[in-house]
């Protein structure tokens, strides 16, 4: 079990204290908003990684559990007004078990026929959530979430706690013993099977937890947008995760979820002309895809690392 | 004769019609180095598949020490001690050759604390001649390198049956005698037992103590080196007059 | 029931249309082309560029857009997939990034509004007693006739042998000497050019938008998932057997689930026999 | 008598304040946001008709003194962008935000805007879940209202009254068929429809809903042919259109057609798909022609100064800023609370109608007030006023393969 070294302690924790003080600065809900929106992408595209980064195993359908933990969370308060709290802890059950469902039957396929597999599921469930009107809303979906209790900023802290806590915890996995497995299975699995390995357990709780931590992100999404919508079961969502997963760079969980952050950033300051958005987008993953799977975060912080040391 | 350690009863698997392994029944005696010898093509590999559980088999029954193992998935196998190795040896991306060793060791339930674990692969990577080079990554070895570091990594399960798969193909002639000099040390010393799939005749004569030799997915002969050479389908099917003499 | 008959002909000769450049592409140069929705709506826009700023009749629009579009075809596969051709996935992103470009670039210059382009053949046509857009008999004929000319093309012409030998194995045609990357060229135009002229002809049935090539890769998608990557026999039967079956349930159940019919299958498929029906 | 003298103090002094409070914020600008999807026709029309009527009030000497300036966020398609969007207009801090185009985005924009107690006129969004929230929470979400274009409730009257009154009365078309996206706008608009008309002794002899993205309407409409329906009801939003109009009109579908239609509202839908809209009928809220004195000059003056024809949410953002004007002077104060019991208490006649609302802040609809309109494509691609009768401007047409003897 290797534990995070010094200096990457030190940064992420002088990181936290920096996002910590936003609130004490401004009490602006729009700033709140977009750092919550941005620390919650940081949770999806941190939760991709520790299945598709670990593994190779790349799933093109990651909206699926972010959008079944937001209407997990929304039908428990909207309908039977059950605080929002435990619908973040509900969240990530549902959209672990939909994780271990949806695996059992597609991780046994092969790189892009996983791919395909996911994001038709993901396409499925967001036409489902469509048609299915009476329950979910539809085209509408559910709004008029409660709030928590407390302030916008009370709100973000929770949030930030959560998110903090959640990458830690996945980079934690990928650095133990497990996440050196999963890196071993996405490698060759014959060879891990024959070391006495149960490679498909390993898959499919690994996306289990992917899934669950999604749903988390999900749920807290909700409890801030006090809605929950069909574009977060939407494939451009999987898409997007997907990009800042690869700008981040595969593998390292905390790659990932810092590019989420600043892309999300980024996204929302592109705000004014925000028809170019999209394009910009696909501009960064026609350059990124042709960077190796390391991406940019990654590699820059190893390159800072050895300028500093 | 102890009870054999392995029994393969009327194993067979078609592939569309074709008969990969057609109603073959071995058993490997407890300790021995025993051979499968055969042209490419006659089921070598698939037999050897459906011992360890990469394919399911049409029909019979595998023993292991008297415990039923057919179609049993390879990782309870591999706890259960049968433990293979692969024809192509591929080196784990991303991972150190120590790691590599450690690999059976680090699952969840292995029930190994980890100093036991690191001690058990310094020892084997010794044994194999890897010591030196435990914490370079695995993609950095050679060839020769890649096939000891499979099988110190086969050995860290402490294997009471070991499969393997054409060890010496793409070997230079120095380092087959290594890895045959290896595989009897690893008998004697390990009390294991050996099962080999080669046709690398030279060194396969020296190594093993019976053959069992398959052509089309049959066992037309079995028994010490010598016997079976002069067996005549053999001869006819595999070896011709030549091949043998020199 | 002729009703079903042909209907059920005039969408599975759409999905044909598309899905056979698709799983060409696939099976000659192994690359699941997600830029395949892009080529149908850059055709269709091209041939709204024809008709509407230069007044070209339909007809010849149809052969322009087409031949814009092989061009296209090509030039993604010199600069877009050769370049990363060692890496299946980042071939798989790099043509869905071309994709996300394409569509936000004509978002860009054309603006959301819902365009039109004119019918080739004009007027319902009454067949068997039912009544039908002439359009849908043209499509109906084009596909066959285009489909027909291809399998010709593969199994009689020199060129077309050489992208067959190409699908059986990539090493051993360029041992025997072909250029497979001309190959690979020939093949992308090829499969642009189809998607060029599947819009051109249910284009001026349908709407034409930036989003539009969306739901036929999807369908496309499903039609060469379910007969078989790499099959042109497979994907004609799939075709047909989406076709039908979206048709059917359209008529007896209701259009509501007609569409998740074909998502259904698609997941149903990958999951049991991912190499499809009949597929490598 | 000593009541009455203190209550009148109280009020003089009241007043006294409240324009003093005026007077001195005159240097700073009135801020109006303006929340829409400014990619779409529908968002550049709401925001060009609000500067308009801003240009208008400005030209007058401003808002009590103070000059208004708009304050545009793009709400995107999706509703983190559409909470994105209100969020920064409140960051901005205006004094009131005008716009809407979808009804799942404004739904998710409503609790951001009561939190930062921000008043909100919606012009775009039909759904009745918008303003039930002010009835359900009237504290909280009393800063919402509907100024266009009228609430689903209204809208589903409106289709019972053509059917019964129109379809059946005038045209004795007694089998109507109705055929809906599965979406839940439509089942909330059309099933309250049916049984106004069914009450009537109208008969529906098929009803279908179908997925938005089906490509090809040949099955459904073969099959309300075969059902013997004599008039059509489609219900249109996220269906394209063009794409279900054409079929209609290439397959010579012999039925006639007319419903709810939001692509067909598009000033330009005749023209762009070569004139298969003929004869198709479809529920619109502005038009040519004189709803009120000021319609037609309203209509000139977009159509010269923005060189097309409004979409419908532009007489709402025009309303929208005037309503929101008087009803400032109206309280002689900015402060959310006070413009809202103004607001309450609306008769403004607007380029629409007469503008009052309900308890629900919703639009009132009804003769003399606000009213739907039925709208059909005609030769030439003219829009004429078919329903209701007070307002027609011309005889109902049949579809060219139809014409009755």
């Amino acid at each position: 079990m290797r534990f995070f070294n010094r200096t990457d302690s030190v940064v992420s924790l002088a990181a936290l204290a920096l996002l910590a003080a936003v609130p004490l600065l401004t009490s602006d809900n729009y700033v709140l908003g977009i750092l919550i929106t941005a620390i919650c992408y940081a949770i999806w595209a941190g939760s991709w990684d520790l299945l598709s980064g670990l593994t190779g195993r790349e799933n093109f359908g990651h909206s699926l559990f972010i959008g079944a933990g937001a209407y997990a969370a929304a039908y428990l308060n909207t309908a039977y007004g059950i605080d929002l709290g435990w619908g973040i802890v509900v969240a990530p059950l549902v959209s672990g078990t939909l994780g271990a469902l949806i695996g059992l039957p597609t991780l046994r396929l092969q790189g892009p026929y996983f791919a395909l597999a996911t994001l038709v599921a993901s396409a499925i469930a967001h036409t489902l959530c469509l048609l299915l009107w009476r329950v979910t809303g539809g085209e509408e979906g559910l709004s008029g979430i409660l709030p928590m209790a407390g302030s916008q900023s009370d709100y973000y802290y929770l949030v930030l706690t959560i998110g903090f806590v959640s990458i830690a915890a996945m980079k934690l996995f990928a650095l133990s013993d497990a996440g050196l497995v999963l890196r071993a299975i996405g490698s060759d699995e014959a060879i891990c099977r024959a070391a006495a390995i149960d490679v498909d357990a390993y898959k499919i709780t690994t996306f289990a937890f992917s899934a669950a931590f999604a749903g988390l992100g999900g749920a807290l999404f909700a409890g801030y947008q006090l809605t929950a919508a069909p574009d977060l079961l939407s494939s451009g969502l999987s898409i997007t995760i997907v990009v800042m997963a690869y700008v981040g760079g595969m593998g390292t969980i905390y790659g990932p979820a810092v590019a989420a952050l600043f892309l999300a950033l980024i996204v929302e300051y592109l705000r004014g002309f925000g028809e170019y958005r999209l394009l910009v987008y696909g501009l960064i993953l026609l350059v990124v895809v042709r960077l190796t799977r390391h991406g940019f975060v990654d590699p820059f912080w190893r390159w800072l690392k050895g300028r500093l040391a | 004769m102890t009870d054999p350690i392995l029994r393969a009863v009327g194993l067979t698997r078609a592939f569309g019609g074709i008969k990969a392994v057609s109603d073959v029944s071995i058993a490997v005696r407890t300790g021995s180095i025993t051979g499968i010898l055969g042209p490419n093509g006659a089921g070598k590999t698939t037999f050897f598949n459906l011992l360890t559980g990469f394919t399911k088999t049409g029909a019979g029954e595998v023993y292991l020490q008297q415990e039923r193992i057919t179609n049993l998935p390879p990782h309870l196998l591999a706890r259960r001690g049968l433990v293979r190795t692969f024809q192509l040896a591929k080196p784990l991306a991303g991972l150190t050759v120590e790691e590599t060793v450690l690999l059976p060791a680090l699952r969840v339930g292995a029930g190994q604390d980890r100093r036991q674990a690191r001690e058990r692969a310094a020892y084997l990577l010794d044994r194999v001649g890897l010591a030196a080079k435990a914490e370079a990554t695995s993609e950095s070895l050679t060839y020769g390198d890649l096939r000891r570091l499979e099988i110190a990594r086969a050995l860290m399960l402490r294997p009471k049956l070991l499969l393997l798969d054409e060890p010496f193909a793409g070997l230079g002639a120095g380092e087959i005698e290594t890895v045959s000099q290896l595989i009897h040390e690893i008998r004697d010393r390990e009390e294991v037992t050996v099962l080999i799939i080669e046709h690398k005749l030279r060194e396969f004569f020296k190594l093993v103590e019976t053959v069992i030799v398959m052509v089309a997915g049959e066992v037309v002969a079995e028994g010490t080196p010598a016997e079976v050479v002069k067996h005549p389908k053999v001869l006819s099917a595999y070896l011709g007059e030549r091949a043998y003499e020199h | 029931m002729a009703e079903i008959l042909l209907y059920g002909a005039a969408s599975s000769a759409s999905y044909a249309l598309m899905a056979v450049g698709f799983t060409l592409v696939f099976g000659v140069a192994r690359v699941l082309n997600l830029a395949h929705g892009a080529f149908y709506a850059c055709g269709a826009y091209a041939m709204y560029g024809f008709c509407a700023a230069f007044g070209a009749a339909p007809a010849i629009a149809v052969l322009a857009a087409i031949a814009v579009l092989a061009a296209v075809g090509a030039i993604v596969n010199r600069f877009f997939v050769e370049p990363l051709r060692a890496r299946p996935m980042a071939v798989l992103m790099s043509t869905l990034a071309l994709s996300i470009v394409a569509e936000q670039t004509l978002l860009i210059t054309f603006g959301s509004q819902s365009r039109n382009i004119p019918l080739i053949l004009d007027g319902p046509v009454s067949l068997l007693g039912v009544r039908i857009g002439a359009q849908g008999l043209l499509l109906i004929a084009v596909a066959i006739v285009v489909i027909g000319a291809l399998w010709l093309f593969l199994h009689k012409a020199k060129l077309g042998k050489a992208i067959y030998a190409t699908s059986q194995d990539p090493v051993g045609a360029q041992l025997v000497g072909i250029r497979t990357s001309t190959v690979f060229a020939v093949v992308f135009a090829v499969s642009a050019a189809m998607a060029a002229l599947s819009a051109a002809i249910v284009g001026p049935m349908q709407t034409v938008s930036p989003e539009m090539g969306l739901m036929p890769m999807i369908k496309a998608f499903s039609v060469v998932i379910v007969g078989g990557l790499g099959s042109i026999g497979g994907s004609i039967a799939a075709a047909l057997l989406l076709g039908y079956s979206e048709t059917i349930v359209s008529y007896l159940v209701s259009t509501e689930w007609a569409q998740i019919v074909s998502l259904v299958a698609v997941f149903v498929t990958l999951v049991v026999r991912p190499s499809g029906l009949f597929g490598k | 008598m000593q009541k009455t003298r203190i209550k009148l103090a109280i009020g003089v002094f009241a007043a006294l304040s409240s324009s003093v409070a005026l007077a001195q914020t005159s240097d700073k600008p009135v801020k109006i946001g303006i929340a829409t999807a400014i990619q779409l026709d529908r968002g550049k029309d709401t925001v060009s008709a609000a500067q308009m009527a801003a240009d208008e009030i400005n030209a007058a000497g401003g808002l009590a003194g103070r000059k208004i300036e708009l304050v545009v966020a793009d709400e995107g398609k999706t509703t983190n962008e559409g909470v994105g969007a209100i969020n920064k207009l409140i960051s901005e801090k205006v004094d009131v935000v005008v716009g809407g185009y979808n009804s799942g985005i404004t739904l998710a924009q409503l609790p951001h805007l009561s939190r930062a107690k921000t008043i909100y006129l919606g012009v775009g969004a039909s759904a009745p879940a918008i303003q039930d929230m002010v009835e359900k929470n009237y504290a909280a979400y009393k800063y919402i209202f509907r100024v266009n274009p009228l609430s689903s409730i209204d809208i589903s009257k409106s289709i019972g009254d053509f059917i019964v009154g129109k379809v059946y009365g005038e045209r004795g078309f007694k089998k109507v068929a109705i055929v809906a996206e599965n979406a839940k706008w439509a089942r909330d608009m059309i099933e309250p429809a049916a049984e106004i008309a069914k009450a009537a002794g109208v008969e529906i002899v098929f009803e279908e809903y179908f997925d938005p993205a089906t490509p090809d309407f040949a099955p459904l409409f073969s099959k309300v042919a075969k059902s013997g329906a004599q008039y059509m009801i489609p219900m249109l939003a996220a269906t394209p259109s063009d794409l279900f109009v054409k079929q209609w009109y290439d397959m010579a579908v012999p039925v006639e057609m007319g419903g709810v239609d939001t692509g067909s509202l598009d000033a330009d839908f005749f023209q762009r798909i070569g004139g298969k809209s003929l004869s198709e009928t479809a529920i619109n809220y502005i038009t040519r022609a004189p709803l009120t004195a000021k319609t037609i000059p309203w209509w000139d003056e977009f159509v010269s100064r923005f060189g097309r024809e409004p979409q419908f949410t532009a007489p709402g953002a025009y309303d929208a800023v005037h309503v929101y004007a008087d009803a400032v002077k109206r309280a002689g104060s900015f402060a959310s609370d006070a413009v809202v019991s103004a607001l309450e208490n609306t008769r403004h006649t607007g380029v629409r109608g007469t503008i009052t609302f309900d308890k629900r802040h919703d639009l009132v609809a009804g003769p003399g007030l606000v009213n739907a309109l039925w709208i059909q494509w005609q030769e030439g691609g003219r829009r004429v006023v078919i329903w209701p009768k007070d307002l027609a401007t011309g005889p109902m047409i049949s579809a060219p393969w139809l014409k009755k003897p």
